[in-house]
């Protein structure tokens, strides 16, 4: 009858996580090794990782602190544009991570300061204006980006010894850089401050009022958030060898939301499907080409119409829905 | 620009070829990884080459000869796409070399991916000066580059008017720039003046005012380059404002472009490396362009025909080198040391140690448009070493 | 002033009304479907495309003459858009936080029609242009403009007007505005919502439709048209106020004039960035919007 | 009762050109529970959403508990101990009480034990209501959830923007009971409309009209204004 504790309800809910957590893990270390003979194969699941990645920063902004930002793939373009000129000038990649990361988290910080102002929807169409302004920026500062030629031939991460990080390795690193994304999301997502977040995804003015520092905590969302970003972008620029504005416009901010949306927002599990559905998926329609986009398209309505709260968000729904009810009588008290 | 193969490749062509029948109907196809924009921003161009290597592929595989089999994949105009499908055709179809983008961008992402993992690559349409910068190893370009085109634009104006001055008017992508970079870097050495120099963002609309601008510099010559259907509309908006065709050099002009300027453009010029109204057209590329017309109800431009040249150049390395077919190092080998010609146009083809071809470009003029087609006279014709500017520290 | 830089002030001029009549068209069409069904269509640049590539079809295959070909298209849109209507955005009517529903859903509607336009038109051409309404040169001072972009400028300016009369004094219009301020007390007040809501979709789409035919017959384009003006219209609901056409008509113009006059002074990029950072500023000290209802 | 917990000083704010407020003053003392009654559009919410932080004021200064807090943000003032509610119901519908309950924790100065959690949820008898959606329950349990949400963080200043608006009368008449015994645990304002609450809770009453005080004393007093009657009781829906 008690009500129960914050530490009672986070064992509980870290516990529902463990084991997926657990399958997630094993599978994310597996598949490297399974695909080692195919490389083609590898490729596609290490952008998948790094998509989990993404979709998994997504989600803590989109899913649980109900901001939109569709310039993500931008602030992704920012770390990857630091990471690549700083190792051309002779960084060492992993100094230069932190560095680019940073780099993205702090111009996410920059960038996120209209969803103080703006809400919902409307920080949504904001984003993607200040995306489009990004891209043409990438584009414009042609010295830092060499413009919309892109910049090839990006050198691999070298490990111990001077051995380029290459194959395998670099495909156990993504996969590491995943599950280690995914981790801190749950992390966030069960300690207060994923509770704060909640709280203002679902009403910020009130929970300003409960003595939530909303600004604070939405300048908390977007550095983390951010920063989920900017380790892909990171990891993605020599793991593909090439970027260009175009790796990172609002085509690809679109994709990543719709990973999160697709899966579920607000559920841990729900984007991470989402990316591991959604994002193979250009390379492996390949043959379709003609058909692809309306493949995709009729996808996402298909999805909208049927599931609005994504794969996991349905499927969680008619769980809660075919539940037995949790009443409890109430202690019966003297009338007043 | 002197191989140690380039005798042998030669005297291959027309003897060694035939030696190979025997063995050749036992081994397998020799697959080339066709990566280009079916869709996406750039997917006309994209099928448009690959309509046509399809022209080419109808003569490709005669009986006897090792077959050769393009195997075309999309890459969405996305250069991660676009690696993503060359690692596909290396990894998975086993593919000899790679081929196929068309646009700057999604060749480059190509291009680092050949070098890096050692595939030989043929470029057929991208003109960006990097993808056969110093030290290039595994690839190989049909198309001159870009800021050369700067420079013949520039050797243009010099024969046209000495001491005249131009003006610049095109879209900020890289490739307009690399023009551009070209033409800044020789107009002063040929003595031209140029008087104006306008960028549009890419996404422009309307180019009324920045007409006016050049109208206001009194140019000789003005070069226009926009992105898609913004060039058509720079084009116009200049005429509009009592620019003569005359004073207009487009840098390069393709079928559906010249069509599109238009009878109010006739007497302008554009740059091409290949028309289906040039004077030198072999009897292969005569043929070539009414098979083609005769399909797509239109001639066929420069694109068409480099892609349809890259698959004969294959063939031809094949037949000489058959022991490139199953060996890239060979095949790269045998592709440096080429010396042929265009079968359609009969210009020369060979590469300097970067990859970079000998490079020419023709000027023609517009004369008459009609329906389905239209008729251009040449106006100039120029060769030049990849190098005679610094092509490579002007565009980085 | 000089000849020549008359000649510029008066093509900035003229270059801002062209520009600036065909956004306010588009950012009018997207703000009455977001205004009263709360749909931001993300969709808008390809409707417009569409609505230029149908006059495209029409007038260079078909031979018809682009002022009947502009008749048409806009006719089509009005099926097209109460089909889309019946079968896809009456769904969400009662959804809540239906604008993110929507904007999914256009964003599906836009992979169809990329996929579509890039099997079809892509594979034609990379450039379409249509033959102009009128033919002929006017001069304005010293500067001369083609007859057509004259003739493109009215109509736009006309269906501005008609627009701005149907939603004041016809009582279809009434109803969509009073949609537009309360769903719940225009229901109270007899207005027929749902009715309102598709006749607000048709609508809006059929003014996109009309500033795409526009554009089509004022300008060259290809398919890469679709995102720019999505953004741009998206940008100017924004800094206009969602849902008020009148800030969407005076943004549209400002955007116009914008793309034009900084030009003259600086480089076209800086141009494109400054409207951009304008709606960055009014966003952040604005945000309702200069024109919020 | 001297002890001045709420101190406004001459709070003016205007919308565009219409004055909301017109330079009130108000004093509340600790423990003193004070109604706030007017006509609709008199400024009771704008006064309310001021002093919370809601809303910036043009001019005048709020005090509470000894410190300013003019120009702060909700949040700081929440933290030193003013907490509100709205005028429509307002909770996070999607969690669950629990969840709510657990959220308004987060950030409380000294958060109540899970004991006191557990006696103020039943005390508001709401406690089986605990894993329900919050937006799942009804208008009257809601109104509860959102006391609960407040005490649990040991606010000491409760303003209460229409608390029995839209429950039923037998509701009403519970929550008058429920507020009385609220008047123990902080202290309150109330805006009401229903004389009756304010007649059974008020220790004083402010009258609000057009954005200024019109009178201000003991319910027996001011309800019996001529001046109050005239303009706010006589015509409006007391």
């Amino acid at each position: 009858m008690t009500p129960v504790t914050e530490k009672k309800d986070l064992s509980l809910l870290a516990k529902g996580h463990g084991l997926p957590l657990a399958c997630f893990a094993v599978v994310a270390f597996a598949t490297p090794f399974l695909l080692s003979g195919n490389r083609y194969f590898a490729f596609v699941a290490g952008v998948t990782m790094i998509h989990i990645l993404w979709a998994s920063g997504m989600n803590l902004l989109y899913g649980y602190t109900g901001l939109m930002p569709l310039m993500f793939a931008g602030l992704a373009g920012i770390s990857a544009y630091t990471v690549v000129g700083l190792t051309a000038s002779g960084w060492s990649f992993w100094l230069a991570l932190p560095v680019g990361a940073l780099a993205a988290s702090i111009s996410g910080i920059i960038l996120g300061l209209p969803s103080l102002r703006l809400k919902g929807f409307y920080f949504t169409l904001c984003s993607l204006v200040i995306q489009t302004v990004v891209t043409l920026g990438f584009i414009y500062f042609s010295g830092l980006t060499n413009g919309d030629t892109g910049i090839s031939q990006i050198p691999l991460p070298s490990m111990g010894g001077g051995q380029p990080l290459s194959g395998l390795a670099y495909d156990l690193v993504l996969s590491a850089a995943a599950v280690i994304g995914v981790i801190v999301l749950i992390v966030i997502v069960k300690s207060t401050l994923g509770r704060r977040l909640i709280a203002i995804r679902e009403d910020d003015e009130l929970a300003g009022m409960l003595g939530i520092n909303v600004t604070g905590y939405k300048m908390i969302a977007f550095f983390i958030g951010s920063l989920f970003a900017g380790v892909g972008g990171a990891l993605y620029a020599p793991y593909i060898g090439f970027i260009s504005p175009r790796s990172f416009d609002v085509l690809i901010s679109m994709n990543i939301w719709l990973m999160v949306a697709f899966g579920g927002r607000g559920t841990i599990w729900g984007p991470v499907i989402g990316a591991i559905l959604l994002a193979p998926l250009s390379f492996l329609l390949q043959e379709y080409y003609t058909v692809k986009d309306i493949l995709y398209g009729l996808l996402i309505i298909a999805v909208i119409v049927l599931m609005p709260a994504g794969i996991a968000g349905g499927f969680l729904r008619k769980k809660k829905e075919s539940a037995p009810p949790l009443d409890v009588p109430a202690t019966p008290r003297g009338a007043k | 620009m002197t191989h140690r193969k380039s005798l042998l490749a030669v005297l291959a062509t027309a003897t060694l070829a035939s030696a190979g029948i025997g063995h050749a109907q036992e081994k397998p196809p020799v697959k080339i990884g066709f990566v280009t924009e079916l869709t996406g921003a750039w997917s006309f161009f994209g099928t448009s080459c690959v309509a046509g290597l399809k022209m080419a592929e109808k003569t490709l595989n005669p009986p006897g000869k090792r077959k050769i089999e393009f195997v075309i994949a999309d890459d969405q105009t996305s250069p991660a796409q676009a690696v993503a499908a060359s690692r596909s055709l290396d990894v998975q179809d086993k593919v000899l070399a790679l081929s196929g983008p068309t646009s700057s961008d999604t060749g480059l992402a190509v291009y680092g991916y050949a070098e890096q993992n050692k595939v030989p690559f043929v470029v057929p349409v991208a003109a960006f000066p990097q993808l056969t910068k110093p030290g290039t190893r595994y690839t190989f370009r049909l198309e001159p580059d870009a800021v050369g085109w700067g420079y013949a634009i520039s050797k243009f104006v010099e024969k046209q008017k000495p001491g005249g001055k131009i003006a610049m008017i095109y879209s900020d992508y890289a490739l307009m720039r690399a023009i551009t970079a070209g033409i800044k870097y020789q107009a002063p050495r040929s003595g031209l003046k140029i008087v104006a120099d306008i960028a549009f963002p890419q996404g422009s609309n309307d180019a009324t005012v920045q007409a006016a601008q050049i109208l206001a510099a009194t140019p000789d010559f003005v070069m226009v380059s926009g992105a898609g259907g913004f060039d058509n509309t720079i084009t116009n908006q200049l005429l509009d404002l009592g620019i003569k065709p005359e004073q207009i050099i487009h840098p390069f002009g393709i079928t559906t472009q010249v069509m599109n300027w238009g009878k109010r453009s006739v007497g302008s010029y554009y740059g091409t490396f290949f028309d289906s109204n040039l004077d030198s057209l072999t009897p292969e590329g005569k043929t070539f362009v009414e098979e083609f017309t005769a399909q797509y109800d239109r001639p066929p431009s420069y694109g068409e025909n480099f892609c349809y040249v890259t698959a004969n150049v294959i063939r031809e390395v094949i037949d000489a080198n058959p022991e490139a077919a199953d060996d890239r190092e060979k095949f790269r080998d045998a592709m440096s040391a080429l010396k042929t010609k265009e079968k359609t146009s009969g210009i020369p083809i060979e590469f300097d140690k970067n990859g970079a071809r000998m490079e020419y470009m023709y000027f023609l003029q517009m004369k008459e448009v009609t329906a389905k087609t239209y008729k251009a006279k040449q106006a100039f014709y120029i060769e030049w070493d990849p190098e005679v500017i610094p092509v490579y520290t002007l565009v980085k | 002033m000089s000849d020549a830089n008359l000649i510029i002030f008066l093509s900035t001029i003229s270059t801002g009304l062209i520009l600036g009549s065909i956004f306010a068209l588009v950012a009018v069409g997207v703000t009455i479907v977001y205004g009263s069904i709360w749909m931001p269509n993300a969709a808008n640049g390809q409707f417009f495309v569409l609505a230029a590539l149908l006059g495209w079809t029409m007038t260079v295959s078909w031979g018809i003459h682009p002022a009947i070909a502009a008749i048409l298209v806009i006719g089509v849109s009005v099926p097209l858009s109460y089909g889309l209507e019946y079968i896809l955005v009456r769904r969400f009517y009662d959804v809540p936080n239906r604008n993110i529903s929507y904007f999914v859903l256009s964003l599906g509607i836009t992979q169809i029609l990329t996929g579509i336009f890039a099997a079809t038109y892509g594979r034609w051409s990379d450039q379409f242009q249509l033959p102009p309404l009128v033919s002929g040169i006017t001069f304005i001072g010293p500067l001369p403009v083609a007859n057509n972009r004259l003739m493109v400028l009215a109509l736009a300016l006309s269906i501005l007007a008609a627009l701005f009369a149907l939603l004041r004094y016809h009582r279809y219009g009434r109803a969509i505005r009073a949609v537009f301020q309360n769903r719940d007390a225009a229901a109270l007040r007899g207005v027929n919502v749902k009715a309102s809501y598709s006749l607000s979709f048709a609508l809006g789409n059929a003014v996109i439709f009309a500033g795409g035919i526009l554009f089509a017959l004022a300008y060259s384009f290809d398919l890469t048209v679709a995102w720019t003006m999505s953004i741009t219209a998206f940008a100017i609901m924004i800094i206009g106020g969602p849902g008020s056409v009148l800030g969407a008509v005076i943004v549209g113009m400002v955007f116009g004039f914008t793309q034009a006059a900084v030009s003259t002074v600086a480089s076209p990029t800086i141009a494109a960035f400054s409207y951009l950072g304008a709606m960055l500023l009014i966003l952040l000290f604005k945000p309702s919007g200069l024109f919020a209802r | 009762m001297n002890d001045i917990l709420l101190d406004v000083k001459a709070v003016s704010k205007r919308f565009g050109g219409v004055a909301a407020l017109k330079g009130i003053d108000l004093v509340q003392h600790r423990g003193e529970t004070l109604g706030m009654i007017g006509p609709n559009g008199s400024g009771k919410t704008t006064f309310v959403n001021v002093i919370s932080g809601h809303t910036k004021p043009n001019s005048g200064t709020v005090s509470f508990d000894g410190r300013s807090v003019s120009g702060t943000n909700p949040f700081q003032i929440a933290k030193a101990g003013l907490t509100r509610t709205y005028q429509a119901v307002r909770v996070f519908g999607e969690l669950t009480v629990r969840e709510n309950v657990a959220t308004a924790l987060v950030d409380a100065r000294d958060a109540a034990s899970q004991e006191a959690v557990a006696e103020i949820a039943d005390w508001l008898r709401i406690t089986h209501r605990f894993d329900k959606p919050a937006g799942s329950l009804t208008l009257m349990e809601q109104r509860q959830v959102e006391l609960l949400m407040r005490l649990v963080q040991k606010p000491k200043l409760m303003m209460l923007d229409e608390p029995v608006g839209g429950l039923s009368s037998a509701e009403v008449r519970t929550m008058i009971g429920v507020l009385s015994e609220l008047k123990g645990r902080c202290t309150i304002f109330v805006i009401e409309h229903t004389m009756k609450v304010i007649r059974e809770l008020a220790d004083k009453v402010v009258v609000l009209m057009a954005g200024e005080k019109l009178a201000e004393g003991p319910p027996a007093q001011i309800l019996a204004d001529q001046r109050v009657i005239d303009k706010y009781l006589g015509t409006a829906d007391a």
